[in-house]
């Protein structure tokens, strides 16, 4: 096999299937943790992982592409990941799309050149009360505005 | 199902009151009583999955229509299967299903045996309200498999297949992925669904999106014909249907049988068969049949009739038979049906005393196995030959080794070989009989393909293949099931049984059988092993012959 | 040629005596027929020498050189039609090799090159001597591929394998409208 | 003698070939004339290089048609017969027309010329008596095809014709006691008389009943329609059913020579034959007075076209019958034969005898 988690990752993952009475109930966490050993999960990734847990390759395959926050493709250093759902649209997110479109100069679901930010758009995120907000990577910006926008993307290295 | 008896349930269904043994599903329950539940998800071989919510039913004093496939009967239910509630569901459901079902019937192999169509034509036959474009996904139809084609468009998601890779085969190569609209089912990246059973899917898919690639676009499904027979590949003894097309010959390259099917048998093979047994009946529409009776001078063969062939035959057998320094030998083959093993030892036995049988089951295919069907024996028949005394287990009959170290030392001066391609076994039985052959002044041959060991042959009688005659085999476990006779056989091809017979007469013994089924009678009178059995008691499902589990 | 008026016969009524008689009745007859051999016979000598007149001596229409058009419903012999892109529309469902009550189509189908469009007729054989015209198979086409408005109505030949139309011969054709009336027209024409 | 006997040839042979030619040229008029009362053109199709004369070639094509057509013959023990029996109907249909006036008789150079084959004093018997024959063809045809239904078509007809036979027979006896001769010549010569210096007195004048009865008689003796029950072309089968290619042809020609002859038998008997209204042997005179003097050559030569003209009169109006009228029933064919036309034409006969005695007194 030409992935394979390192040792310590290795410990880690028995540490996560000794946390349910299934060792199949571990995927989502292994998963997540390939995620963020390899970048992204392919789909020699998800037949390491089905090794990892005994399972069927097909059974990875079918968790992982379930859920879109398992990344099928790779990624920039920091994904966009911007709500445009009813709140947030009525908030003026369009306009914030429009905005970091222009200043990257990417399209929904690319990548910049360089490789630093990636743009989505999602579904909600959950906090309404702060739109329009999003997400890079893990930390969520809300009552976001045009120029609040451009200075946190300047502030990213 | 500890021994306990069974608590029964007494169910309403539509109006008329069953009694049923507690724990069966309500569609299973219906079906029994004759009343069919529309379904796609559900298959009596596989778990249940409730995916496809079509055989919903009205339960009285249930607020919501419930599932008949998973809902199991009780005591006092009253089930509604096709009131205006059930129906009005059941046709909302089928407008979901269709919502991104493809409208290509016509190119469909499915067509005429889909279930989408005869719900629709039963429920729907609506027009359409869909206002919106379908899903198109970027593949149409490809291939996951050695057999088999896929289509996911016109998948309904039933998860049917993936439950079968699941737990039938085990093999897991089918999923479904994605989700939402774009659920689809395919196989793993860079895998194929190449399992020794994969080709079940396709019996098993309800619409058009697994299709065998063998039989693709080659004829429609209500041009065929069906019949049922046996699977002659290995000693399980599958319970198939062949399917076959006499009315059309111009369609599938002129082959009259176009596909085998598996048949429910629960006490041999379920609902399932292997692809090696699926695709086991080229042989029958090949080029290389023999057609007729072959008489080979010189290096030359020409076809004689069978009266010649059999006289020539039986002369020269019989010139063998006068000489002391040479002995017959006849090669019996465990894939010739009951019948014929029956007539061969007997015709031998009488007319021509002193001939020595031998008996292999060595067979040129791989022998692989597994607990699912496949058997290691590839011969059909090799238990029958078991019963009635044919194999070298008893001290009359000689295996392959013993008949080649007799040839060898010259005391062989007739073979008589069925359906044996002594040539085309792997080396450990073949080795050296390529030259064995040449050695035995009197070769004759019974089988249904032109093959080496054919070719080396002096006298060749052309044998009908399994569905061109009547017959039984017996299985690995001593199951006697009915091969039926589909279609006549090709050109001037004759049953086994009938050849030998003939042969018997030329012999100048008096042999008067009409049909396989008084050769069986006989058989069954003669033979301890069969005792009590006839074509009427064996019937579709095969019946164990006495003595057999020893 | 104007309205044809039939002329209302009570035949409950008793003959009268030069009815019963008959000969006047014969009289009368061949006075109606001599009466057309002559007022024909008129128009066709004036005709002969090169008088036009409005009407003709005879309602015959000189077939193979001039027909009558074609009404909009005539069924005439087959086509495969084309897509816009030139491909055949046919994809090989054998629908119409299954309708066909005289078993006059014989179709074997193959894979398309094309996954997309995935099957299509590799052969497609009408045996014009068998084909009794019925239009079933337009009618069952799902792909409107096969239709029967070819403006050939005159299938004929020397041999029986002459009459047996194969794919390239079917797709070759296509009708030419121009020859068509539609239901009013031909109504106009010929009342 | 000898001259006698090349005049004689040669005078058959125009006979027998204008017959037969102008048999042929019906089957053309035939069509052509239903075709034009139908509001139809009719055959027009047979060409030469392009030249199609109306379907003037139709009669050469299915002349060829009829020769180069297989030629069935059924298995039959009368074989001989059966090859025969048309050509027997033929001949025999041929054969009345040798006491037909043509033309008067001319004087020159010491021979009697007329276009009259023989001149027997029994003329007409004979003519009866040759056409009463043509039945054997069709009733051995029908025999010889060893077939039931062509031998009931046979018997059917030859029901018919004796059945006619009689009734022309009868028909004409009312003339020949006026005429008072059976010399086929002599009649026409009677006819030649005038009748208040104005009415040429013809036998349709002196006897219209018997005139019709011999022309529905005669129609009815040569099977033509409304009377074509022993053919019944394509309804009925009849004596001919059996038959194919030439022979199947002659019976068909037999159909229209034998209609000539009932044409020409009607003409000498009722029209005047020859004889043209006011034509002497010194040219046209009316009333004593000569209005047009003609050479006795010319005279000559009018009169058998007079005759020909007189014969295209009759056997359009045969045709012009055959396609007004529908087909009898048999049954309704033997009541009119027997129970109307025999009795009429005995009533003929009588109602002469009578006017002729008081005439006479």
């Amino acid at each position: 096999m030409s992935v394979s988690f390192p040792e310590k990752d290795r410990k880690l993952v028995e540490e996560m299937i000794r946390h349910y009475p299934h060792k199949k109930s571990a995927i989502g966490d292994v998963l997540y943790l390939a995620q963020k050993h390899f970048g992204y999960i392919t789909p020699e990734v998800e037949l390491y992982v089905a090794s990892l847990l005994d399972l069927p390759a097909s059974y990875v395959h079918q968790v992982v592409t379930f859920y879109s926050m398992y990344l099928k493709k790779p990624v920039g250093k920091y994904l966009i990941m911007l709500c445009d759902n009813v709140s947030c649209l009525l908030c003026g997110a369009e306009d914030l799309l429009g905005r970091i479109k222009e200043k990257l100069g990417i399209e929904v679901g690319e990548t910049t050149q360089e490789g630093k930010f990636t743009l989505w758009t999602v579904e909600c995120l959950g906090a309404c009360e702060q739109a329009p907000v999003m997400m890079i990577n893990d930390k969520l910006y809300g009552n976001l505005t045009p120029d609040k926008l451009d200075r946190l993307l300047d502030s990213l290295e | 199902m500890s021994g306990k008896e069974k608590k029964t349930v007494k169910t309403v269904i539509d109006g008329k009151e069953y009694a049923f043994p507690q724990g069966t599903t309500i569609l299973e329950a219906a079906k029994s009583v004759g009343i069919e539940i529309p379904h796609f998800c559900y298959h009596p071989g596989l778990s249940i999955a409730g995916a496809c919510r079509m055989c919903l039913v009205e339960i009285e004093k249930m607020p919501k229509l419930q599932i008949s496939c998973h809902m199991t009967v009780d005591d006092g239910m009253v089930i509604h299967t096709n009131n205006e509630r059930v129906k009005k569901a059941r046709k909302a459901m089928l407008e979901f299903h269709l919502v991104n079902h493809p409208l290509d019937c016509p190119v469909c192999d499915q067509g005429g045996e889909c279930n989408l169509q005869i719900y629709y034509m039963m429920h729907g036959n609506y027009i359409s309200r869909l206002r919106e474009n379908k899903v198109k996904k970027t593949k149409k139809a490809f291939q996951i498999g050695p057999h088999v084609m896929l289509d996911q468009e016109r998948c309904v998601l039933c998860s049917r297949c993936v439950r079968f890779c699941q737990e039938i085969s085990k093999s897991n190569e089918l999923g479904i992925f994605q989700r939402g609209d774009r659920e689809e089912i395919d196989v793993f990246p860079d895998m194929q669904l190449n399992s020794p059973y994969s080709a079940n899917v396709v019996d098993i898919c309800p619409v058009g999106a697994l299709l065998d690639k063998d039989f693709r676009f080659k004829t429609r499904a209500w041009y065929l014909e069906s019949a049922d027979s046996i699977c002659p590949r290995c000693s399980r003894g599958c319970n198939i249907e062949i399917h076959y097309n006499l009315n059309r010959p111009w369609k599938n390259e002129g082959r009259r049988l176009a596909r085998l099917k598996p048949r429910c048998n629960l006490e041999v093979n379920d609902w399932w068969v292997c692809d090696e047994g699926r695709y086991s009946f080229k042989f029958i529409d090949d080029d290389n049949r023999i057609e007729g009776p072959l008489v080979r001078t010189d290096g030359k063969a020409r076809n004689t009739g069978f009266k010649e062939a059999l006289e020539l035959a039986a002369e020269s057998l019989r010139n063998s038979a006068a000489s002391t320094d040479v002995e017959i030998a006849v090669l019996v083959s465990p894939r010739a049906a009951n019948e014929e093993l029956y007539l061969l030892k007997h015709v031998f036995s009488e007319q021509l005393p002193g001939t020595r049988l031998v008996f292999s089951s060595a067979t040129p295919f791989e022998p692989t196995e597994d607990d699912i069907l496949r058997k290691k024996d590839k011969n059909s028949n090799t238990r029958g030959a078991e019963l009635m005394g044919l194999t070298p287990d008893s001290a009359q009959v000689w295996s392959l080794s013993e008949l080649k170290d007799a040839v060898l030392a010259g005391e062989i001066g007739a073979l008589y070989i069925c359906y044996h391609d002594i040539t085309g076994l792997p080396e450990e039985f073949s080795a050296g009989w390529a030259e064995a052959l040449e050695r035995i002044p009197l070769v004759v041959y019974q089988g249904t393909n032109t093959c080496p060991t054919s070719e080396k042959a002096q006298i060749i009688f052309p044998a009908a293949a399994f569905a061109e005659r009547e017959g039984t085999v017996t299985n690995f476990e001593g199951r006697v099931q009915i091969q039926q006779k589909v279609f006549e056989p090709l050109s001037e091809a004759l049953p086994g049984w009938q050849i030998i017979q003939s042969l018997g007469v030329a012999l100048g013994g008096s042999y008067e059988y009409e049909s396989a089924e008084e050769v069986f009678a006989d058989l069954a009178k003669n033979e301890p092993a069969f005792a009590g059995l006839s074509y009427e008691k064996i019937g579709s499902g095969g019946f164990v012959a006495k003595d057999a589990k020893a | 040629m104007g309205n044809i008026t039939v002329k209302k016969i009570d035949t409950s009524r008793p003959m009268t005596f030069l009815e019963r008689i008959y000969i006047w009745e014969i009289l009368r007859g061949l006075w109606i027929t001599n009466r057309h051999f002559v007022v024909n016979m008129f128009f066709h000598i004036l005709n002969l020498f090169g008088i036009k007149t409005k009407r003709k001596g005879a309602v015959t229409i000189q077939y193979p050189e001039e027909h009558r058009g074609w009404h909009r419903r005539l069924r005439t012999r087959h086509y495969l039609a084309r897509r816009e892109d030139d491909s055949p529309r046919c994809v090989g469902c054998m629908m119409c090799e299954t309708v066909c009550p005289a078993n006059c189509i014989y179709i074997v189908a193959h894979d398309h090159p094309d996954p997309n469009v995935e099957k299509q007729a590799d052969k497609f054989t009408i045996d014009m001597g068998k084909c009794v015209y019925c239009g079933f198979c337009v009618e069952v086409c799902p792909e409107d591929a096969i239709r029967m408005d070819s403006g050939h109505l005159e299938i004929c030949s020397y041999t029986r394998e002459d009459m047996i139309y194969h794919i390239d011969r079917l797709l070759e054709q296509h009708h030419d409208p121009s020859d068509y009336k539609n239901h009013e027209e031909w109504m106009e024409e010929y009342p | 003698m000898l001259g006698e006997l090349i005049l004689k040839t040669i005078i058959i042979v125009v006979v027998v070939n204008t017959v037969l030619a102008f048999g042929g040229f019906l089957t053309w008029v035939e069509r052509k004339q239903s075709a034009v009362m139908q509001d139809r053109i009719g055959a027009n199709r047979a060409s030469i290089l392009g030249l199609r004369l109306w379907g003037l070639f139709h009669i050469l094509s299915d002349g060829i048609k009829m020769f180069a057509k297989e030629e069935f013959i059924p298995r039959t023990d009368h074989r001989k017969l059966f090859l025969v029996a048309p050509f027997i109907a033929w001949f025999f249909a041929l054969m009345g027309f040798a006491v037909i006036p043509f033309s008067n008789t001319l004087h020159v150079a010491g021979y009697e010329l007329s276009l009259q084959i023989a001149n027997p004093q029994i003329g007409i018997l004979f003519a009866f008596a040759m056409m009463g024959m043509t039945i054997y063809g069709l009733v051995l045809g029908g025999w010889a095809s060893n077939n039931n239904y062509a031998l009931l078509g046979a018997m059917r007809g030859a029901a018919q014709m004796i059945s006619y036979e009689i009734a022309l027979a009868a028909a004409v006896v009312g003339p020949l006691i006026v005429y008072h001769t059976l010399n086929m010549q002599e009649i026409v010569l009677w006819q030649a008389k005038l009748w208040g210096g104005w009415l040429p007195l013809w036998g349709i004048v002196v006897q219209p009943l018997a005139f019709f009865l011999f022309i529905t008689a005669g129609a009815a003796g040569t099977k033509r329609v409304p009377f074509d029950l022993p053919e019944g072309e394509s309804e009925i089968i009849g004596f001919n059913l059996e038959y194919s290619s030439m022979r199947f042809g002659a019976f068909m020609f037999t159909d229209f020579v034998e209609k000539i002859l009932v044409s020409c038998l009607a003409v000498t008997v009722f029209l005047g034959g020859w004889q043209v209204p006011f034509l002497t042997e010194n040219g046209f005179v009316f009333r004593g007075e000569t209005l047009l003097a003609l050479s006795p050559l010319v005279i000559w030569l009018i009169q058998p076209a007079a005759f020909f003209l007189k014969v295209c009169v009759v056997i359009y109006v045969l045709m012009l019958v055959r396609w007004t009228l529908p087909r009898f029933r048999y049954d309704q064919l033997m009541h009119l034969g027997w129970k109307i036309m025999l009795p009429l034409a005995f009533a003929n006969i009588v109602i002469t005898g009578f006017v002729l005695l008081v005439l006479k007194a």
